[in-house]
């Protein structure tokens, strides 16, 4: 099939825009007279609205308008549409586009300004009399659940959101039959997404024809077109939504906001386009965080370390809105067993509302966490009954000769949960002999002797990528013989442009940038849904696979009339088609495309439809499963706390690899990501005031590149035979493992001083505070 | 986050510049802008009137004095610093605590004497001003008064300076004698505020004795804070970590404030962590320049 | 976050009972405070100007003397105020037990709970300057209300000249602050430094923007 | 409103000149003015480097910088790194294509203005000297890898073009 360009390391074709700065990401759309907006947002945890006075504001010069829910339109002053309606959500309460009578987080959006600028946009906001009578909050989820504490939302009869159980085999007879059972706690902290570019939205009216076009920095045009519709109750094909370039999305992204509803009605109402660029202390507390979770985890096993079954139940901190459905909440009790055989498994979750941000998925969603809590498990096991860690791993992981492996559990869907293909042990043991684990006491040893206490950390873990249902491509032939690829899919830096027109060039012999790629634009033929969960690869790549086949096809089957040949003898070299070993006889696509289009009286030859182009899906009913082992090598100075990340190694299987540079580069962020998570990022709110305690990148630390370690990638490829190009999702496959990872080495490092470490983040001051914790112990 | 609006007034000279202070209401003085910017477009300060001092020359530049004093203009800017040879023979900690400083692109812009009067308790530029006993040149419209850098944390990020008033110079005298240096900090990434940091001179007599030392602290206090009680107990005595061990016992006198990231015990702990280890550094280094 | 100050007071519980449930004379002893407006013998409206670092804010509040014991022995206030500019807003709620030492001293038990919003309540590493800011202004405000007790109610009773600057910077930093600039020349207290509560606002902002230069 | 100022710069190599109020920043001047729009805001408070640019030739914030400060001076922003012909790359620019410096590209016109301004003082940095460079940016994909060899290969292909 002529050159290959699948597999290929092939430099982005995004690169070309981006590196010299002409990407156009939505605050760099630039139509005349658009207006800047800015919200007024609640500097308060919990509190009643007395009143909103926004006559100072629109006194001043520059200000063009300021709303408050009440200057709506009637019809719209409605909660907004619950993006993921679950029966089990007890608590479903979605926020109103701009507060009603109450607030429930500071930063919940209570009053727009519209101004020639952002900047009198802002003197307006402050401008603005707002009087507030404050309630008590609740912020800590776990008092949230207490019978007396305070309601998050007055109309709410519980803080409770809704309660899940994950659930499969006997626990009971597990624990009757075990040698120990083991029981911990852990904690896993809240973060904050913080992409480098923030939320942002620019919305225009054509009133001649009534329609909204609406520029979104999203990771769902399709989902915020289709919440835009209901709420606004007008026809989908009156409203486009197009997601320009985004500078990182990582979850909160996919997830429809407040300010896409009010800048789009702001622009009808005034007749002139209207933009709103989030800014960084507004993403504190406006956009979607990641949860506070507590755990209390119960692990029944034989002596040798095999898990007969787990039981544990997750208070989890869900935010003052559930404006996504229970999709976090799930994913953080669904992956169990993870990679391992486990026949029986109890997990409750509780999703309590909370006085803070609500939380939604970030960067493998809740997958880290139930990972956080399996692979702890495993350290605990092989810490208490003095077992290696990766013979533990060895003796739980499921065989490669198991698979499918059917865990037992079944999706929401009714569909059974199958492993697709893998071979975790082979992966584990690539990851030991990359960190030369076999090696590490005496390295251990030797540090040792200069003071410092070496560390090696391992964890293992599996991911549902891949999503179903679909993500849509068309595969069109244009005149001048070019071959265009329009997703509705979107990117935020994973190279999507890249893959689909990789994949896509093999079928017309042409290089990736003879390909032209479109994405992310609700006007395009083809369906899509979002870019989330490690799905796109392997939804529109499959789907970009099938319509370009489509095409060749009927290419190769034009041209074999013409030539009178057989579609057989046809190949496609060069964008031309030919016959075999015939030099010179050769016709180019365009031609052929031509031929398929509409001239009067002239018709489309017989047996032809209209059109060299096809827009295809892979559907799927099941996930891909990623999966992989992490390791990595610390250094903890005992006597300040610090820790230093000296390598850290991943091997990983994300099936069929369809570019190499693309993949390590999701990979090493990921693990970057999960690093932040493990010892840097701590989203700190006041427990009684609800106040969030930082709002600036000086004192949330996200990773620098001072402090991260060489990253060392190791691929392994086992194809899913769940879709067609056997590709798995690889976007989060680094962040899920890597918390767990970090602090399994942290807490090796201390081994001579047992300490258990059950929690992140981990600061130096917090590690020294269980050092001294061990210390008083072994003294008293 | 936008400033609010304010009235910009650019100097071309030290008159102008004092003249202004004294004249126009609610003034600020733009130096690097490194702090006031952010302050500015979180809309925390609020000036009426904004005077940039980036084109007075007078208070630009580093001049030897024949007396071995060093000037250093107050504007000027920490990489003109970091790039000085001059400077850097003299006063090598500098180049080594600059490091630190911020990052590549906000040295660029930061000056010292905008350091000095921001003054952030963690804040490196006054730890090596009150190490080397910086004397501080305040000028105003119709006085000018030297203030001792022991004398200048007024309280949390209050220098001793007036509203009409402006820092133009601070002058160090380095030390002549050979000696050894080292500056250490810990914080939690490359840049940040540190969560305490130690800076040490140190010489040594002929018999390897602590003949001269000087120590002091960032990040524990409102300002920065010289260890006289610490170098007393080290003069005379020869370099061993139980010296240092009860050197650093000083340091649990200091009333260290805590914020929500870090409690005034753990930034003691580092500092004496630090402290101890800086010493070790400055000992070592103190007898390599000797050999050297 | 919740504040217990205890001081002693040379002056004899009744003089001191009188002059803390007057506030006429209570307020104005709170550094930088000025008393605008008596709302009935309990309440009051007051400006509070805090200069921290490079910030000056000005609070605009009020508040209530309540549930005062009939033996002078306990008594709450209730004081709330935001700044002009909008940067945050504060709600202190006081409890304060006198009792006798001897005849001519009086312990005064001060207990706060302090809440902040808004930017002074949002920058991390400003935090734990607010408590240690807060217990130095109820030491403050102690100290002056001994010297009103002491130079008799009478005097004191010509209140609204601010208490805050005349105090003396002998007293540890916040009121050596007083002694600095053009402090002097507005009615502003010791210098509360909160400074670098930078970061945020969300904000109404009362009268300033109108009353700027525009 | 304030009183306007007018002011005359370089950018790029161009005249640019323009009446602006004290209080917009540099970078909302490239931007929004001058449509310059490849130097980005990432935070506003000088903490993530998305709009670093060259300020008479030392990397500077352009967000903490108001453009009234840099009446007179000579601005370079990613749009004018690469050759002024604009056809041929910028070997830091070669470099982040070459070795995956970027994912959603936001930080990287920063972390290139940043990177190309410190190799003209030190051309030869070794790997810590350019992530302690580069700890100024932030950048939430690529987990800096990419970056720190870009930065070093492009300090090599300015070694071979110079020698």
């Amino acid at each position: 099939m002529g050159v290959k360009n699948l597999g290929a390391a092939v430099h982005r074709i995004e690169d070309a825009r981006l590196i010299t700065g002409h990407g156009r990401y939505v605050d760099d759309i630039k139509i005349p007279g658009t207006l800047s907006a800015a919200f007024l947002r609640s500097p308060e945890a919990h509190a009643k609205i007395k009143s909103i006075d926004l006559s100072f504001a629109r006194q001043i010069p520059g200000v063009v308008a300021a709303y408050s829910l009440a200057d709506l339109d009637p019809s719209l002053q409605k909660r907004m549409v619950q993006a993921y309606p679950n029966p089990a959500i007890k608590t479903d309460i979605t926020p109103y586009p701009l507060a009603k009578d109450e607030v429930c987080f500071v930063g919940e959006p209570i009053a727009v300004v519209i101004a020639e600028d952002r900047y009198i946009a802002e003197d307006g906001v402050q401008a603005i009399q707002l009087d507030l009578d404050s309630l008590d909050c609740v912020i800590d989820a776990r008092e949230a659940l207490k019978p007396g504490a305070p309601q998050v939302q007055s109309s709410f009869e519980s803080n409770l959101s809704a309660s899940l159980n994950w659930k499969f085999g006997d626990v009971d007879q597990a624990f009757a039959s075990a040698d120990h059972v083991f029981k911990e706690s852990y904690f896993q902290h809240r973060g904050a997404p913080h992409f480098m570019e923030c939320r942002g939205v620019l919305a225009q009216f054509d009133s001649a024809v009534q329609r909204l076009t609406l520029w979104s920095s999203t990771q769902s045009p399709f989902l915020v077109r289709r919440y835009l519709a209901a709420f606004l109750e007008r026809e989908e094909s009156s409203i486009r939504v197009i997601a320009p370039d985004v500078g990182g999305g990582f979850g909160p992204k996919a997830v429809h906001y407040a300010e896409e509803l009010v800048v789009a009605i702001a622009t009808e109402k005034l007749k002139r386009p209207v933009k709103w660029i989030e800014d960084r202390r507004e993403n504190f507390v406006g956009t979607n965080q990641q949860r506070d979770q507590w755990w209390n985890v119960e692990v029944a096993c034989k002596a040798n370390g095999k898990i007969l079954g787990i039981r544990a139940e997750c208070i989890h901190d869900n935010g003052a809105y559930v404006p996504y459905g229970l999709l976090l909440p799930n994913t953080s009790i669904v992956p169990f067993p993870g990679p391992y055989s486990i026949g029986a498994i109890d997990v409750k979750l509780h999703s309590a509302l909370t006085n803070a941000v609500p939380t939604t998925p970030i960067r493998g969603a809740g997958r880290p966490n139930a990972i956080f809590v399996l692979e702890r498990s495993i350290d605990t096991i092989a810490r208490e009954l003095n077992l290696d860690r990766a013979e533990v791993r060895r003796t739980n992981f499921v065989r490669k000769d198991q698979f499918p492996y059917e865990t037992g559990a079944k999706l929401p869907s009714g569909v059974s949960i199958q492993y697709d293909s893998g071979d975790y042990h082979k992966t584990l043991e690539m990851a030991l002999q990359a960190s030369k684990a076999e090696e590490f006491e005496v390295r251990r040893k030797k540090a040792a002797q200069t003071g410092k206490w070496l560390g090696l950390g391992i964890a293992s873990y599996n991911e549902d990528s891949g999503l179903p249902p679909y993500e849509g491509a068309t595969v069109k032939i244009l005149p001048t013989g070019r071959v265009l690829v329009e997703v509705g899919s979107c990117a935020q830096g994973q190279g999507l442009e890249t893959i689909v027109a990789q994949i896509a060039a093999d079928y017309f012999g042409v290089q990736t940038h003879d390909v032209l790629v479109r994405t992310g634009d609700t006007d395009f033929a083809a369906l899509a849904l979002s870019t989330v969960g490690s799905r796109v690869a392997a939804t529109v790549g499959p789907s970009v696979h099938l319509a370009a086949q489509q095409v060749r096809e009927k290419a190769l089957k034009l041209a074999a009339k013409d030539f009178e040949a057989s579609v057989n003898d046809l190949e496609i070299v060069e964008g031309r088609v030919g016959i075999k070993g015939v030099p010179g006889k050769s016709v180019g696509l365009g031609d052929l495309s031509r031929r398929l289009v509409a001239n009067v009286n002239l018709p489309v030859p017989s047996g032809f439809s209209p059109g060299l182009e096809a827009t295809a899906y892979h559907t799927t009913e099941r996930p891909v499963y990623a999966n992989g082992t992490n390791a990595c090598e610390v250094e903890v100075d005992i006597e300040s706390g610090e820790v230093r990340l000296l390598n850290y190694w991943v091997a990983h299987d994300c099936g069929t690899i369809i570019n190499p540079r693309l993949v390590d580069g999701q990979i090493i962020g990921g693990v970057v990501h999960g690093i932040g998570n493990a010892l840097f990022e701590h989203m700190k709110y006041d427990r009684k005031s609800g106040q969030p305690l930082c709002n600036n990148l000086g004192e949330y630390l996200l990773p620098l590149a001072t402090e991260m370690p060489q990253i060392h990638c190791e691929h392994m490829e086992s194809p899913s035979p769940v879709n067609p190009l056997g590709i798995k999702g690889a976007g989060e496959g680094g962040t899920i493992p890597g918390i767990a990872c970090i602090i399994s080495g942290i807490e090796d490092a201390l081994r001579p001083l047992r300490i258990k470490i059950n929690e992140y983040p981990l600061s130096p001051e917090r590690l020294l505070e269980l050092i001294d914790e061990k210390r008083q112990q072994r003294a008293s | 986050m936008k400033p609010t609006a304010f009235e910009y007034h650019r100097p071309s000279s030290l008159n102008e510049a004092l003249e202004m202070l004294s004249s126009l209401d609610d003034a600020k003085l733009l130096a690097g802008g490194q702090s006031l910017g952010p302050m500015l477009n979180f809309r925390y300060v609020m000036p009426e009137n904004v005077i940039d001092i980036n084109r007075v020359p007078e208070i630009k530049g580093i001049h030897f004095e024949s007396n071995g004093a060093v000037r250093i203009g107050a504007m000027t800017r920490q990489y003109e610093i970091e790039k000085d040879e001059q400077f850097n023979q003299q006063l090598p900690i500098f180049r080594e605590a600059l490091r630190w400083v911020g990052h590549y692109a906000t040295r660029n812009r930061g000056t010292l004497g905008g350091s000095l009067t921001h003054l952030d308790p963690a804040a490196e530029l006054p730890g090596l001003c009150a190490l080397l006993d910086a004397e501080l040149v305040i000028k105003s419209q119709n006085n000018e008064r030297t203030v001792s850098i022991h004398d200048w944390a007024v309280s949390f990020m209050q220098a001793n300076i007036e509203e009409n008033e402006l820092l133009s110079e601070i002058i160090i005298h380095p030390w002549t004698v050979s000696h050894g240096f080292s500056f250490l900090e810990m914080s939690r990434r490359h840049g940040d505020f540190a969560i305490a940091g130690v800076a040490c001179l140190l010489s040594l007599d002929d018999k390897d004795c602590i003949s001269k030392t000087a120590v002091s602290l960032i990040g524990v206090a409102n300002g920065a804070v010289r260890l006289k009680n610490s170098e007393s107990l080290l003069l005379g005595e020869r370099f061993s970590m139980d010296l240092a061990e009860s050197a650093a016992q000083v340091i649990d006198g200091l009333d260290a404030p805590a914020d929500a990231h870090h409690s005034g015990d753990f930034r003691k702990r580092t500092a004496k962590t630090l402290f101890k280890r800086a010493l070790k550094q400055a000992y070592d280094n103190a007898i390599e320049g000797r050999t050297r | 976050m919740n504040l217990v100050n205890e001081f002693l007071l040379n002056a004899p519980r009744d003089a001191v009972w009188k002059g803390l449930t007057n506030p006429e004379i209570a307020a104005p002893c709170m550094p930088g405070t000025q008393l605008t407006e008596r709302i009935g013998d309990f309440g009051f409206k007051a400006t509070v100007s805090l200069k921290v670092g490079p910030v000056k804010l000005q609070f605009l509040g009020e508040g209530e003397l309540m549930n005062l014991a009939s033996d002078q022995s306990y008594g709450e206030v209730v004081a709330k105020g935001s700044d002009a500019k909008g940067r945050g807003s504060f709600k202190a709620e006081m409890k304060f037990r006198l009792s006798e030492e001897s005849a001519t001293q009086t312990k005064v038990q001060v207990e706060t709970e302090l809440t902040l919003t808004g930017s002074v309540a949002q920058y991390g590493r400003g935090v734990g300057i607010v408590k240690e800011i807060a217990s130095q202004l109820t030491s403050e405000f102690t100290r002056n209300l001994e010297q009103k007790v002491i130079n008799n109610i009478a005097d004191a009773l010509s209140p609204t000249q601010p208490i805050g600057y005349a105090t003396t910077g002998s007293e540890g930093q916040a009121a050596g602050q007083a002694t600095h600039g053009r402090e002097q020349a507005e009615p502003q207290g010791p210098s509360i430094n909160v400074m670098q509560l930078v970061f945020t606002g969300i904000f109404r902002w009362i009268r300033s923007f109108f009353s700027r230069k525009a | 409103m304030s009183t306007k100022h007018s002011i005359a710069l370089t950018i790029n190599g161009q005249r640019y000149s323009g009446d602006v109020e004290a209080r917009l920043t540099l970078a909302d001047f490239l931007r929004h003015h001058c449509d310059l729009t490849g130097t980005h805001v990432g935070c506003e408070h000088g903490v993530c480097g998305a709009c670093t640019v060259h300020v008479d030739g030392r990397a500077a914030r352009s967000c903490t910088m108001y453009a009234v400060q840099a009446d007179g001076s000579e601005i370079k922003t990613v749009e004018g790194l690469a050759s002024d012909e604009g056809n041929s790359l910028h070997p830091v620019q070669e470099a982040f294509r070459e070795f995956n410096g970027l994912q959603c590209g936001f930080c990287t016109p920063g972390m290139q203005m940043t990177i190309a301004a410190y190799l003209e003082e030190n051309p030869n940095p070794s790997e810590q000297e350019i992530r302690e460079l580069i700890s100024g940016n932030i950048c939430r994909c690529t987990g800096y890898q990419g970056i720190v060899k870009a930065g070093l290969r492009a300090a090599e292909r300015l070694r071979e073009e110079q020698s």
